[in-house]
């Protein structure tokens, strides 16, 4: 199989509110950096994709505008998924496997969630029959899940304080995090639930950003980048939907694809998850099987920022861009989509 | 590089304005179930599904292919959604292709599907936002003027359009599966409809329709387990181009002209209109067939519409190359399975599966799908002969 | 304008914790009047879709509306499942109105959450626990509002009962909520 | 009563969802200016097209365009349709034609209302100009134009503006 590696990440700061620009305005320095900094030109990407949300940007075709921040002229081979942009990543990646003349490929992200309440727009990902006319928001459903983890006496509120203790301080040391800094879980323990037993240090940001990738394959990977974060294994697995089928306590989905990725049962240095809430994040150590002394989320993961519809591609990029700066040899990348990490994706990203 | 992959089972729904009988599940899965059936596999067997629709506005649903997952046999396996605005269901089988290609999955289910009379689809295309004038009342309103332009730009006669809206309603007739069934459908109907946006008629507009179009897609361990001889594909080719470039030429956009250009090379097509033996093109409004017949290299740039005038492209004409013999996207429009019905009756053509719409002896078949601004290209093309 | 006044979904810059510093923006792209904010505009996405239920939601629905009874669908492998679904999650194949049988009405919480401040369109606008309710009978659980004044009485396996609105439509929401069992 | 009911067979599930939309640098730059009755188009540093509204980066090279150009309020016609079908959100009388109209000294073509001209009249290449609302109206919004209509000036080769303006593309 010919091999495929991420070359360069690159992402707008994580904000709250992104004052000034639109979701194409975001986007466009994020590429023009990027492709700087692998010095090639827009037209050395042989392929485009992107993940975006429609019902997040508050209009239809959103990531049509997008494509005029690119600099598509001569017109590109180009593709969108609608939703997680780490699908867009795979979209890419089977590309490459099949067309040799694919040799660059550009993938991105972006969403502008402070437009809207995103923790009320996304129910509409639910059964729109028995779900979404109740409008059960995010949050709560996350809670739900967080209920049945400390009923099955699998973990404590403490664990999830601990996980969000440990992003913020990771986020420290990234200089693009929204949020960030030293926190004392018994304080944190203190505050009032927002969905009990789930609170706010338990929750993502709302955030405005964007995010790119470039893949280059074989050769090209070695030209163009020192150290390239190859792409060993990616798969993606997805559950039933519906809460009340499901085992809360596990991710079935996610555990298929880690093992269809080949991420499980070897070292790996750092591992960054997809875990809107922190009991998703534990759930999420427990089916990957992520080693002891791994670090998980050095970047902070998605509580120290949480671009939705590029916050999966962003855990892909954390990781490259540690094997790339020689942080790290061998890391997993994990993204989600869906109530209570329905859908799964796992990808294994090693140097050398 | 890649391996060999063909189309092995096809199964739509019958298109019509609303489906009341069914909700999302039971459109999508009858389509499915038709395609699973053609070849000969249950929905266990099938490793991988590739999905897409156009914008989500449309069900008011984000991504129902999450909560739709069980139901489409997803659990535990890779469910891929697909949106590229009208090319989306070209694009869908041209992933679910690559998944075959790249060697990740031998049995690959893609399907493309909408629901549009769950809600307005003016409103739901393109809802009115903030600073935003409202001028153009619908896709019609967006396209005719790039109409009027080619009238301009070629000289073509005004009743090139009504012709070919004749053309496609009366082929639609051969096929049970198409929305619009006029029997009585003629020149002066569709010329007597109302002029909704000057030059482009009532009649010379697609239906807003309720449609699901899969096929199953196969790599070659698989290509003869279905009920009739596969449809190799043997070239895709997708392109982009920006929405407000200035100058660009939305007439005969250079996006197509590009895709068009590589999809050929790669099958040594040198002659579009001799080599193929019929063609699906997205033809949601009548003009767009002379345009895109000079934009994919069936005509020279100003003589499309001599080519649909001369019933080239009628079957009940006798025409060298038939142009949407199925009836077309003027007969049914359910948006996000458009594309794919047009790649999936290019594939029932080459394995003569086509009915009464069928192509004596088609061996060769183009497919093509178009979205946005006339700016997102999707394309392939399918044999009967392993390429 | 710009307003920071919308909900937060969790941790808000300024509270609980502190803010990085915001990295410094790339200036050679702001020349364009980037001084200034982009204007904005009140924007409502709004639809009364209108959805068929197909047979099998449709009974269901039907039951909840005139009678008061909930419908479960038993699958191959003997489980009943409420809510029904369509597909057999075992055989894939196609489940009918025949697999119907009763379930419930009153059921016990297999999960909860208590809700402080309800949110625009739940079907209660006080305090209120969400919860999964496995319906007596039934082998999967069914999401819904649980009004039970304080989350003190809320706990996992529960036994609560359904409360039906008066004037009922058809659908989800014909059901007002459920509460404890007395 | 409950015997007399027709079986569910469709649900009402409403959906509304408010957003504080927000339209970004460039549109907000034409918009202000609209509001002082300007204007604003942005020149691309690479193939010297001018596009209205501005824009932070070029279409087609994906440049930074820094450079503001203020246009005139008047251009010709480069295509456009009659609408005579009243949409549902619609509230202009019907029918009504709306064209892409080129302002004098831009490359990239506006969408805009072209009134006080008989239907059978209007053509490509026409020359026009904006009917603007009483200043004490203005908003940041191109509806300050209410519309454009015909100078009576000889019309200009449209077709030969248009391949000027493609003869600039990006090679």
């Amino acid at each position: 199989m010919r091999e495929v590696a991420i070359i360069a990440f690159g992402q707008t700061p994580n904000r709250r509110r992104e004052l000034h620009r639109n979701d194409a305005e975001m986007v466009a320095p994020v590429v023009a950096e990027l492709l700087k900094k692998v010095g090639i030109s827009r037209r050395d990407v042989d392929f485009t994709c992107s993940g975006s949300s429609d019902f997040l940007a508050g209009y239809s075709f959103s990531w049509v505008m997008a494509i005029d921040a690119l600099g598509a002229w001569p017109p590109i081979q180009e593709s969108h998924v609608e939703g997680e942009a780490a699908w867009a990543l795979y979209e890419a990646w089977v590309k490459m496997l099949c067309q040799e003349e694919i040799e660059v490929a550009l993938v991105y992200g972006f969403g502008r969630q402070s437009m809207s309440s995103p923790r009320d727009v996304l129910v509409l990902m639910n059964d729109p029959y028995l779900e979404t006319p109740l409008w059960p928001d995010t949050i709560s459903q996350a809670a739900l899940q967080a209920r049945a983890l400390l009923d099955a006496g699998l973990c404590t509120e403490r664990d999830f304080a601990e996980i969000a203790v440990r992003n913020l301080r990771h986020a420290q040391s990234n200089p693009l995090a929204q949020l960030s800094g030293q926190l004392d879980p018994d304080a944190l323990l203190k505050t009032p639930t927002i969905a009990s037993p789930l609170r706010k240090h338990d929750c993502p940001p709302i955030t405005d950003g964007a995010c790119a990738v470039l893949l280059a394959a074989g050769d090209r990977a070695h030209a163009l980048c020192k150290r390239p974060a190859w792409i060993r294994g990616l798969a993606h697995r997805i559950d039933v939907q519906s809460l009340g089928r499901r085992d809360l306590t596990r991710s079935r989905s996610a555990r298929l694809a880690a093992e269809a990725a080949g991420a499980i049962g070897r070292p790996i240095d750092i591992a960054e998850l997809h875990a809107p809430f922190t009991p998703q994040d534990w759930i999420l150590q427990r089916e990957l099987e992520i080693p002891k002394g791994t670090v998980i989320n050095p970047s902070g993961g998605v509580h120290q920022g949480n671009p939705m519809m590029g916050a999966g591609l962003v855990r892909f990029g954390e990781v490259a861009a540690r094997i790339i700066r020689g942080e790290a040899d061998r890391g997993v990348a994990h993204a989600t989509q869906g109530p209570c990490l329905q859908q799964n994706m796992v990808g294994v990203l090693e140097a050398e | 590089m890649g391996n060999r992959c063909a189309v092995i089972g096809i199964g739509q729904t019958k298109h019509t304005d609303k489906r009341l009988d069914v909700n999302h599940i039971g459109m999508v899965r009858e389509a499915c179930n038709r395609a699973l059936e053609d070849a000969r596999l249950s929905w266990k067997e099938i490793d991988a599904l590739v999905i897409g629709k156009a914008p989500d506005t449309i069900e008011g649903v984000i991504c129902p292919e999450l909560y739709m997952a069980e139901a489409l046999g997803m659990v535990g396996k890779p469910l891929f959604r697909v949106h590229t605005a009208g090319s989306v269901g070209g694009t869908t089988a041209i992933v679910g292709s690559e998944l075959v290609r790249a060697g990740l999955h031998d049995k690959v289910l893609v399907v493309g599907w909408q629901k549009q009379s769950e809600s307005d689809i003016t409103w739901a295309l393109s809802p009115h936002l903030p600073f935003d004038p409202p001028l153009m009342a619908g896709a019609g309103g967006f396209f005719a003027p790039h109409f009027r332009e080619y009238i301009r730009r070629s000289g073509a006669p005004d009743y090139v359009g009504i012709k070919v809206a004749v053309k496609d309603r009366r082929h639609a007739l051969r096929n049970p599966y198409a929305h619009l069934h006029q029997p009585t459908v003629s020149f002066e109907e569709i010329r007597n409809t109302p002029m909704l946006w000057d030059p482009l008629r009532y009649g010379e507009t697609c239906p807003s329709s309720d449609g699901a179009c899969a096929m199953v897609l196969s790599s070659e361990k698989y290509a003869y387990h279905g009920s009739a001889r596969p449809a190799w594909i043997h070239a895709t080719e997708m392109r982009s181009e920006p929405t407000i470039m200035p100058g660009r030429d939305e007439v005969n956009p250079r996006a197509g002209r590009d895709c068009a250009a590589a999809l050929y090379k790669k099958a040594g097509i040198t002659n579009p209109r001799k080599d193929f033996d019929c063609a699906e093109i997205y033809v949601a409004f009548s003009w767009f067939e002379p345009m895109l017949a000079e934009t994919l290299g069936f005509a020279e740039p100003g003589e499309g519409w001599k080519l649909s005038d001369s019933g080239a492209t009628s079957l009940d004409e006798g025409g060298d190359i038939p142009w949407n013999c199925s009836g077309g996207v003027l007969s049914s429009n359910p948006i996000g399975a458009s594309g794919t019905l047009r790649f999936a009756e290019a594939a029932l053509q080459v394995r003569g599966q086509a009915g009464a719409h069928q192509v004596d002896g088609a061996r060769l078949a183009l497919a093509h799908a178009l979205g946005g601004a006339s700016q997102f290209f999707a394309m392939w093309i399918v044999g009967s002969e392993k390429p | 304008m710009a307003n920071y006044t919308e909900e937060v979904a969790g941790l808000s810059e300024g509270e609980v914790i502190a803010v990085n510093s915001l990295a410094e923006r790339d200036e050679k792209y702001m020349e364009l009047n980037d001084h200034n904010e982009s204007l904005c505009g009140q924007h409502v996405l709004q639809y009364p879709y209108r959805r068929a239920t197909g047979p099998i939601l449709g009974r269901f629905f039907t039951e909840i509306r005139d009678n008061g009874r909930f419908l479960g669908v038993k699958t191959s492998s003997g489980n009943v499942l409420c809510p029904p679904v369509e597909v057999d999650p075992d055989t894939l194949e196609d489940l009918s109105v025949d697999d119907l049988v009763e379930v419930g009405p009153a059921g016990c919480v297999t999960s909860w959450t208590w809700l402080s401040e309800p949110r625009p369109g739940n079907p209660l606008q006080r305090p209120f626990a969400w919860a999964l309710i496995k319906l007596d009978g039934a082998d999967s659980a069914l999401l819904h509002a649980i009004d039970a004044g304080s989350e003190s009485v809320m706990r996992t396996g529960m036994r609560v009962v359904p409360c039906f609105c008066d004037e009922r439509n058809g659908g989800i929401r014909d059901i007002a909520c459920f509460v404890p069992e007395d | 009563m409950a015997e007399t009911r027709k079986p569910v067979t469709v649900v009402k599930t409403p959906v509304a969802i408010q957003y504080n939309y927000s339209i970004g640098v460039g549109q907000s730059t034409f918009m202000r200016a609209l509001r002082e009755g300007r204007i604003l188009g942005s020149r691309c540093p690479d193939t010297g097209k001018v596009y209205v509204p501005p824009r932070l980066t070029s279409v087609e090279t994906a440049s930074p365009m820094t450079e503001l150009v203020e246009l005139p309020d008047r251009g010709v016609v480069y295509t456009y349709c009659i609408v005579n079908i009243k949409f549902y959100d619609q509230v202009l009388e019907i029918p009504y034609a709306y064209g892409y109209i080129v302002l004098d000294g831009a490359d990239s073509a506006i969408m805009h209302l072209i009134q006080e001209c008989p239907v059978e009249e209007m053509r490509p290449g026409m020359r026009v100009k904006a009917v603007w609302k009483d200043p004490k109206e203005w908003t940041e919004s191109l509806e300050n134009i209410r519309y454009f209509k015909p100078t009576g000036e000889p019309d200009l080769p449209i077709e030969k503006i248009m391949n000027e303006i493609r003869k600039k593309s990006y090679a």
